[in-house]
C-alpha cells in the first residue's frame, strides 16, 4: 500500500513539475507559435516572476529586502504583472529585431537579469537566494498564516494546528498539483479562444506577411510587443509557480538556461508550435521523460554493471546526467527532422464558409 | 507506452532492492562543481562497503544500499531527484545533497514534509541553521560557514597578517563564508583593504587580481578550486600580485598541487573541517582512505564518509529502517553518552548497539555533535604544503 | 613590492584583455563566416571550440605517453582536423536537411548539437577539470629586460606571446584566402548576396564546406588558445565563451571577418578594463558584472546598430 | 468628373546612399480617377508609391492626402485614414484560406483585441458575423466564390492579385494603390481585372492609382498618365498626349512607337 502511495506522488510530482512548464511553453507559444518571435531568454521572465512572487510572499528576512507577507495570489498577479512590464520594455527596443538577432538579444538581457539578481545582494540575497518560500494550500499549514487572518477567524491556532496534523502530511500535494492543473486548464482555454479569434487571425496574418499586414491596418510593431508581453506574463506566472514548488530559488542553478530556456523550446518544438494542446503535451511528454530517464538511466547502468562485471559502473554512474542531456539532444534531432511540425502540428481554425446559406449567413461565424 | 515502461522499469528498481536498507543520496554530477562531487560520492560508497562488509544493516545482515541520484546543485534537480528517491526508491533516509541551495529546496519542498531525514553532506549556509519550523529532520555533517569563516580569521591574524584583500567567487557557498571572515576579521582588529566578488569560471582574472592586488599583498581566496579558483590562484601567482594565500576548504585539493605545483604554493595556508593526523578518528579514517584510494583530505570527503556512517549507525540503532524513529536515533548515536566509535568500526559498534549500550560516533571531520538546530561545530585544522603535500595541523 | 611593477595598466589590463580578445575574435571569425554564409547562428561553436580543446589535450597526453613533449601548438593543426570532420559531420547530419527551411529550425537544431556534443564530452573525458599545462607561467624574461630598458616594464609570459603570434597568422592567412583565392572571394560573394552568387555559378556547396574548414580551423585555435591561457580544460568553458563570440561577431557586423577579429578585441579589452580603477580606486563596475558587459555590449549594438561597425548585414 | 484632388505629391525625394531613386517628383491625383503611372525599369516608380503608402520615408518633399499632410505616415495609420496598396509580388497569406484573407483586413475587428476576444465574446461574434457577410460579397464581387476555402497559396498569379484588390474593398478604401495589377496574370484574367477596377471606380468611387507595364491596361483605364523616367516626372497627360510626346518615346519607348 505504503508503495503506491509513493507512485501516487511521484505521479503528482510529474503532474506538477510538467504543468509549470506546461505553462512556460504556452507562454512561449504565444510569442513564438502565435507571433513568430524567437524569445530565447525564457529564464529571464521565469526569474523576475519567481523572484517577484518570493520577496512578496515570504516572512519578513534579513537575508534580503522586505518578506513583505503578502497573500498569495497578490504575489502571483504582481509576478506576472513585473515580467510583463520587463518585457513592454524590452519589446520596445528589441521588437524589430529578426529571428536570430532577437533570440541573441533575449539571452543577453536574461543574463543579465540574472547577474544583477546575484550581484545585488542586498535585495536579493544574492547566490544563496531566498528561502521558506510559501506553497500554496501547504502554506496553510504554516503558523504565520493560521494565527492571522482570515484563517484565524474561522478557528483558533490550537484548533487548525490539531486540524493539520490530522491530516496527512502530503495533503497539499494533489492539492497544488489541482491548482497548477487548473491554472494550464485556464490559461490553455484563453488563449484558445484568442487563437480562433480575429486576434489569432491577425497574428497569423502578421507572422506569414508582415508588409500586407501593415497595409491592411495592422499596426505590427505593437502587435508583437502584446504577444511579446502577453507570452512573458505567462511566464512570470509560471516562475511564481515554479518558485512555490522549489521553496527555494536562488540565480545561479535555479535559472540555468539549458535547463529552462532549452528544456521548454525542446517541449513546444517536440509538442508542435502554434499549436496550444501540443504545447502542453509537449510539456508533460518531455519532463516525464526527463525525469524518469534518471530511473530508467540508473537501472541500465546497473544491468551493464552485472552483465560486465569487469566495467566499473560507477565511472558511468558519475557520467550518467550527461547521458540523460545526450538523450535530450537527440531526441529534439529527431522530432525536429522527423515531426517538423511537432506531434500536434499547427491547426488554423475551420475557415468560414464562402458560400452564402439561405439560412442566415450569422449562424455560421465559426 | 513509453511512459508504461518507463513506469514499470521504475518498479522492478524498486521492489529488487525492498528487502534490503536503502538510503538515497542525491549527489551533484552534474552541475558546477562535478570536481568536488567524485571524491565524496567515492567516500559515501566507502562507508556503505564498510558496513557491508562489517556484517551489514540489523541482525539478518541485510545490505545498505546507497542509490544514488542527481541533484546537479540546482533547487529544480535536487527536488525531482529527491521526490523520486523517497517515493519512487522509498528510501529511509537521504544522505545529502552537497550544495546548500539544492538541500534546502530539497528539504523544504520534499523531504520535510515527507517526513524523512536529511543529513547533508557538505551544505554550509547559515540559512539551514534555522530552516524548520517545529520539525527535526535537518542536520548536516559540515559545520556552518559562520565557524569555519571566524577560524580563518584567527588563523589570519595569528599568521601576522594584518591587513588583507578578499575575493570570493560569486556562489552560495564562497560569498557565505567571505561575509562572515570579512565581519570576523575586521572585529578582531585586522584591515580588509580590498573585498571583491568574482564570477566563477571566467577565463581570467588578471584584472580582479590587478584591481584587489594594489592594496594588500595577503590574499584571502575563497573559491572551489575547479570552478575558478585554480585560475585566479595561477593569475595571482603569475602577476606576483600577491605573496601569502589563505582560504577556506573549497581550495583545499591534491588538484591544486597537481595544476599548480607545490613549489608554487609555500605561502599558502588552506583550513578544512577535518581534524589532523594527530586524533585516532582521523587517523582511522585516513587509514580506511588511503587503503580505498579515496582523497581523505579533500573537501568535504570525510564528510561524506561520516554521513554516511552515521545514518548507517542511526539506522541499526533504530532497530529498523522506519522513517520516523532514525532522527530521533541519530542524534543519540552522534553524542554521548557512549562507547566512542570511530570512522570504519562498524562491526563494534553494531555488537554494543545490539546489546543495548549507547554509543557516541567520533567522526573523521570532527565529533559531529549535533546541536539543536542539527548543526556541528566541527574541527578546523590549517594545510600547509610539506614535502609536496598538504599536511593538516589542528587549529583552535 | 606593487609599485616596483609601474607599468601596471599594460601588463593587468591591457595584455590580458588583447590576449581575451584575440581568442573571442577567433571563436567570433567561424560565428560571423557561418551567419553570414549559412545565414544562421551556430549555438554549437562554442562547444566545437571546446571539443577541439579537448583532442589536441588528448593528442599530447598520447604522444606524452611514448615519452614526447610537444608544444600545444603543434597539436593544433592535429586537432583542427578532427574538428574539421565534426562540422561536417555536424553539417551532413543536423543541419544540412534544414537548409531549405526556416532560419529556426536551423538555429535550434544547433542548439540540440550544442548539447549533444557537450555531454559527450563528459561521458567521454568526464565533467572534471583537467590541468593542460602544469605549474605557473612566468613572464618572458627577455622581453622583462628589454622593456625594462626602456622604463616601461612589460610582464608577458610566453603563452601570450604565442598567443598574439597565432592570431596574427591566422589572421594574416585568412585574409590572404578571403582575398586572393578563388574559394576566398565565393565566399565573400555568397556572404554579401547568396542570390547574386547563385545566379553567377558559384558552387555553394564548396563555400559551404570552406565555411565549416576556416571556421573549424579558426575555432580550434580559438580553443587551444584558452587552454593554453588558463590551463585547465573544461567542459562549459564552450558556452561561457559562445555570447561574448557572438557579441563580437555582431559588433563587427555580420559577415565581416575582418569586423569579428575587431569585436573580439573590443569585448575582450572591455571585459577587463571594465574593472579598471577608472575613477577614484575602486573598479568601475564591480567584477561579480564582469560576464555582463559583453552581455551590454551586444543588446546595446542590436538596438543601436544592427549591422554592425563594419556594416554587416542585418536581417 | 470632379476635379478636387485627394492625394497630391511634391517635391518627393528618395536617396539610397548616394543614389538619388526619386528626383522632386510632383503629381496629383483627382477624386474619382484613374491614374497612371508609368516609365521604364528603375525609373522610381514602386519606390514612389512606396514612400505613399508609408513603407518608406521620403527624403524630402511632401504628401497630402484628402487635405491633410501624410508624409512619413506609417501603413497601418494610412490605412484607417483610407489609403490602401497592393503589391507587385503578390502578397498574400499563403497559409490562410482566400476568406480569412478577406477577413483580415477588414477594419473595426473587435475581436482583434485580445481582452475582446476573452471578455466581449458577444460583441466579437456579432462583428465577426458582418465581416465574413462582406468578404462573402467581396468574394462574390471578384467572382473567386468557388475557391473561397482554398488555401490563398494555392491560387493562381490572376486570383492572387483579384484577392489583392478585394482586400482593399473590405476596407472601403477610398484611395487604392495598384503596383502593376497585370503583372503576371494572363490575358482573360487581365481583362477581368481592368473590369474591376472601372466597376470599383464607377460603382464605388475609388480613386486608383496604378503602376502597370501593360499599355492597353493604362490606356483603357486612366485618364491621365503620369510618366517617371530616372526618378522625374517626364510629363503628365493623357495617354495619346503621351504616346506622341517625343520624350517619352526617346526615355522609354526607345523610339518605337506602341
Amino acid at each position: 500500500m505504503e508503495a503506491y502511495l509513493g507512485y501516487f506522488l511521484y505521479l503528482l510530482s510529474l503532474l506538477t513539475v510538467g504543468g509549470i512548464y506546461a505553462i512556460f511553453a504556452l507562454g512561449l507559444n504565444v510569442q513564438w507559435g502565435f507571433a513568430g518571435l524567437f524569445n530565447a531568454g525564457i529564464v529571464g521572465f521565469v526569474a523576475v516572476g519567481a523572484y517577484t512572487y518570493a520577496l512578496l510572499t515570504t516572512a519578513e528576512s534579513t537575508f534580503h529586502i522586505g518578506g513583505f507577507g503578502l497573500p498569495l495570489p497578490v504575489g502571483m498577479a504582481v509576478a506576472m504583472a513585473i515580467a510583463a512590464l520587463i518585457a513592454g520594455l524590452i519589446g520596445l527596443v528589441c521588437i524589430r529585431l529578426r529571428s536570430d538577432y532577437l533570440a541573441i538579444a533575449t539571452i543577453g538581457i536574461a543574463e543579465i537579469i540574472k547577474l544583477i539578481f546575484k550581484n545585488e545582494t542586498d535585495i536579493t540575497n544574492g547566490p544563496r537566494g531566498i528561502n521558506k518560500i510559501p506553497r500554496s494550500w501547504e502554506h496553510f499549514s504554516e503558523e504565520r498564516f493560521y494565527t492571522s487572518w482570515p484563517m484565524s477567524w474561522f478557528a483558533s491556532p490550537e484548533q487548525w494546528e490539531a486540524f493539520f496534523a490530522s491530516l496527512p502530511n502530503w495533503y497539499w500535494q494533489p492539492l497544488f498539483a489541482g491548482t497548477i492543473l487548473l491554472i494550464v486548464f485556464i490559461i490553455y482555454k484563453m488563449l484558445e479562444r484568442a487563437r480562433t479569434s480575429p486576434w489569432g487571425r491577425m497574428m497569423t496574418a502578421i507572422r506569414e506577411n508582415e508588409p500586407a499586414s501593415r497595409a491592411a491596418g495592422k499596426d505590427v510593431t505593437k502587435r508583437r510587443i502584446e504577444a511579446f508581453v502577453i507570452g512573458a506574463a505567462i511566464m512570470g506566472l509560471g516562475g511564481a509557480l515554479f518558485a512555490q514548488h522549489l521553496r527555494l530559488i536562488e540565480p545561479t542553478n535555479t535559472f540555468d538556461p539549458s535547463k529552462v530556456t532549452f528544456l521548454v523550446w525542446v517541449m513546444l518544438i517536440a509538442g508542435g508550435s502554434g499549436n496550444n494542446r501540443g504545447a502542453v503535451l509537449g510539456a508533460f511528454l518531455i519532463w516525464t521523460i526527463w525525469s524518469a530517464s534518471e530511473l530508467l538511466i540508473a537501472g541500465m547502468i546497473d544491468l551493464v554493471g552485472a552483465v560486465f562485471s569487469t566495467l566499473d559502473p560507477s565511472i558511468l554512474a558519475t557520467r550518467a546526467g550527461f547521458l540523460r542531456m545526450m538523450l535530450i539532444g537527440i531526441l529534439m534531432q529527431v522530432i525536429l527532422q522527423r515531426y517538423p511540425g511537432g506531434i500536434l502540428p499547427e491547426v488554423r481554425p475551420a475557415s468560414p464558409k464562402a458560400e452564402k446559406t439561405t439560412a442566415g449567413a450569422t449562424g455560421e461565424t465559426k | 507506452m513509453k511512459k508504461i515502461l518507463l513506469a514499470t522499469a521504475a518498479t522492478c528498481m524498486a521492489t529488487s532492492a525492498m528487502a534490503d536498507v536503502n538510503i538515497g543520496n542525491p549527489m551533484a554530477m552534474t552541475g558546477p562543481i562535478p570536481d568536488l562531487n567524485a571524491p565524496i560520492a567515492a567516500a559515501v560508497d566507502l562507508a556503505a562497503a564498510n558496513v557491508n562488509a562489517q556484517g551489514g544493516m540489523f541482525a539478518d545482515g541485510e545490505t545498505l544500499n546507497i542509490i544514488r541520484a542527481d541533484s546537479a546543485c540546482d533547487p529544480t534537480a535536487a527536488v525531482d531527484a529527491v521526490t523520486k528517491l523517497i517515493n519512487v526508491n522509498s528510501v529511509s533516509a537521504i544522505v545529502g545533497p552537497v550544495c546548500s541551495g539544492a538541500t534546502i529546496a530539497q528539504a523544504e519542498s520534499v523531504s520535510i514534509p515527507a517526513g524523512v531525514v536529511t543529513l547533508s553532506v557538505s551544505a554550509s549556509s547559515p540559512a539551514i541553521t534555522n530552516m524548520e519550523d517545529g520539525t527535526d529532520l535537518v542536520f548536516r555533517a559540515a559545520a556552518s560557514d559562520a565557524y569555519q569563516g571566524v577560524a580563518l580569521a584567527e588563523l589570519a591574524l595569528a599568521n601576522g597578517f594584518d591587513n588583507i584583500a578578499v575575493s570570493y567567487a560569486n556562489d552560495d557557498y564562497n560569498a557565505a563564508i567571505a561575509e562572515v571572515f570579512v565581519q570576523a576579521y575586521t572585529d578582531l582588529g585586522g584591515t580588509v583593504t580590498a573585498n571583491e566578488a568574482h564570477e566563477p569560471n571566467k577565463a581570467s582574472y588578471r584584472s580582479e587580481v590587478a584591481t584587489i592586488g594594489a592594496t594588500s599583498e595577503n590574499l584571502a581566496l575563497f573559491s572551489y578550486y575547479g570552478s575558478g579558483g585554480i585560475t585566479l590562484m595561477r593569475n595571482a601567482l603569475e602577476t606576483g600580485a600577491f605573496t601569502n594565500f589563505i582560504g577556506a576548504d573549497g581550495m583545499l585539493s591534491d588538484e591544486l598541487i597537481e595544476q599548480i605545483g607545490a613549489e608554487n604554493l609555500m605561502t599558502s595556508t588552506f583550513t578544512t573541517s577535518a581534524s589532523d593526523d594527530s586524533t585516532p578518528s582521523f587517523a582511522a579514517w585516513k587509514a580506511i582512505a588511503d587503503e580505498a584510494g579515496v582523497p581523505a583530505s579533500d573537501p568535504f570527503v570525510a564528510n561524506g564518509y561520516d554521513a554516511t556512517f552515521m545514518m548507517a549507525l542511526a539506522i541499526e540503532a533504530a532497530g529498523s529502517d522506519d522513517r520516523a524513529a532514525i532522527a530521533e536515533s541519530l542524534r543519540a548515536i552522534a553524542s554521548g553518552p557512549g562507547e566512542v566509535i570511530l570512522p570504519g568500526e562498524w562491526a563494534k559498534a553494531k555488537e554494543i548497539l545490539a546489546a543495548g549500550g549507547e554509543i557516541n560516533y567520533e567522526g573523521a571531520a570532527g565529533n559531529q555533535d549535533f546541536d539543536e538546530n542539527g548543526d556541528v561545530a566541527g574541527n578546523f585544522s590549517k594545510s600547509v604544503i610539506v614535502d609536496g603535500a598538504w599536511q593538516a595541523e589542528l587549529i583552535q | 613590492m606593487w609599485d616596483a611593477f609601474g607599468f601596471e595598466f599594460v601588463n593587468f589590463y591591457l595584455i590580458p584583455g588583447l590576449v581575451l580578445g584575440c581568442i573571442y575574435a577567433l571563436g567570433a571569425i567561424g560565428i560571423t563566416l557561418t551567419f553570414g554564409i549559412l545565414r544562421f547562428a551556430n549555438f554549437a561553436h562554442g562547444e566545437i571550440m571546446m571539443s577541439g580543446a579537448y583532442i589536441a589535450w588528448t593528442l599530447m597526453t598520447l604522444v606524452g605517453a611514448a615519452g614526447l613533449v610537444i608544444h600545444p601548438l603543434v597539436a593544433l593543426p592535429f586537432a583542427a582536423i578532427f574538428v574539421i570532420g565534426l562540422f561536417l559531420l555536424c553539417d551532413r547530419w543536423f543541419y544540412k536537411p534544414f537548409r531549405k527551411a526556416d532560419t529556426i529550425k536551423i538555429v535550434i537544431a544547433s542548439f540540440g548539437v550544442m548539447l549533444i556534443i557537450r555531454s559527450a564530452v563528459q561521458v567521454i573525458w568526464g565533467p572534471n577539470q583537467i590541468a593542460f599545462v602544469r605549474g605557473i607561467s612566468q613572464p618572458n624574461a627577455v622581453l622583462r629586460e628589454i622593456t625594462a630598458d626602456w622604463g616601461a616594464m612589460i610582464i608577458m609570459p610566453n603563452k601570450h606571446i604565442w598567443i598574439f603570434l597565432g592570431t596574427i597568422v591566422l589572421v594574416v592567412a585568412l585574409g590572404y584566402l578571403l582575398n586572393r583565392t578563388r574559394i576566398g572571394k565565393a565566399m565573400r560573394a555568397v556572404s554579401d548576396s547568396p542570390d547574386l552568387a547563385h545566379v553567377t555559378g558559384i558552387n555553394v556547396d564548396m563555400v559551404i564546406r570552406a565555411t565549416w574548414i576556416v571556421g573549424g580551423v579558426c575555432a580550434t585555435a580559438a580553443g587551444v588558445f584558452l587552454v593554453m591561457d588558463t590551463q585547465t580544460l573544461e567542459t562549459t568553458m564552450g558556452f561561457r565563451m559562445l555570447l561574448p563570440m557572438f557579441a563580437a561577431a555582431i559588433l563587427g557586423g555580420i559577415g565581416k571577418p575582418y569586423g569579428a577579429v575587431f569585436g573580439g578585441l573590443v569585448i575582450g579589452l572591455a571585459e577587463e578594463l571594465s574593472a579598471y580603477p577608472w575613477i577614484g580606486d575602486t573598479p568601475l563596475l564591480s567584477p561579480g558584472y564582469k560576464t555582463g558587459v559583453a552581455f551590454a555590449i551586444m543588446v546595446v549594438m542590436l538596438i543601436v546598430r544592427p549591422q554592425g561597425l563594419f556594416k554587416g548585414r542585418s536581417f | 468628373m470632379a476635379t478636387d484632388t485627394v492625394l497630391s505629391v511634391a517635391g518627393l525625394t528618395k536617396s539610397f546612399g548616394g543614389l538619388q531613386a526619386v528626383r522632386g517628383v510632383d503629381f496629383e491625383v483627382e477624386r474619382g480617377a484613374i491614374v497612371g503611372l508609368i516609365g521604364p525599369n528603375g525609373a522610381g516608380k514602386t519606390t514612389t508609391f512606396n514612400m505613399i503608402a508609408g513603407e518608406l520615408p521620403p527624403t524630402a518633399g511632401k504628401i497630402t492626402l484628402m487635405g491633410e499632410d501624410i508624409t512619413g505616415q506609417s501603413t497601418d495609420t494610412l490605412y484607417h485614414k483610407g489609403l490602401m496598396r497592393t503589391f507587385q509580388l503578390s502578397h498574400e497569406y499563403a497559409r490562410m484560406t482566400s476568406i480569412e484573407n478577406l477577413m483580415v483586413a477588414a477594419p473595426d475587428q473587435t475581436g482583434e483585441s485580445i481582452w475582446s476576444s476573452w471578455f466581449a465574446n458577444g460583441r466579437v461574434k456579432k462583428r465577426e458575423a458582418e465581416v465574413i457577410e462582406l468578404a462573402r460579397d467581396t468574394l462574390e464581387f471578384l467572382g473567386l466564390t468557388h475557391v473561397g476555402e482554398e488555401l490563398a497559396g494555392n491560387l493562381s498569379g490572376g486570383q492572387k492579385k483579384l484577392l489583392e484588390i478585394g482586400r482593399t474593398m473590405m476596407n472601403d478604401s477610398k484611395v487604392v494603390l495598384l503596383d502593376e495589377p497585370g503583372a503576371g496574370v494572363n490575358p482573360t484574367l487581365m481583362r477581368k481585372v481592368a473590369e474591376m477596377i472601372e466597376q470599383l471606380n464607377q460603382d464605388r468611387g475609388y480613386t486608383f492609382c496604378i503602376i502597370e507595364h501593360d499599355m492597353d491596361m493604362i490606356a483603357r483605364l486612366c485618364g491621365k498618365v503620369v510618366v517617371l523616367a530616372e526618378g522625374q516626372v517626364l510629363m503628365q497627360g493623357t495617354m495619346d498626349e503621351v504616346r506622341n510626346d517625343t520624350r517619352v518615346i526617346d526615355a522609354y519607348f526607345g523610339g518605337e512607337v506602341v
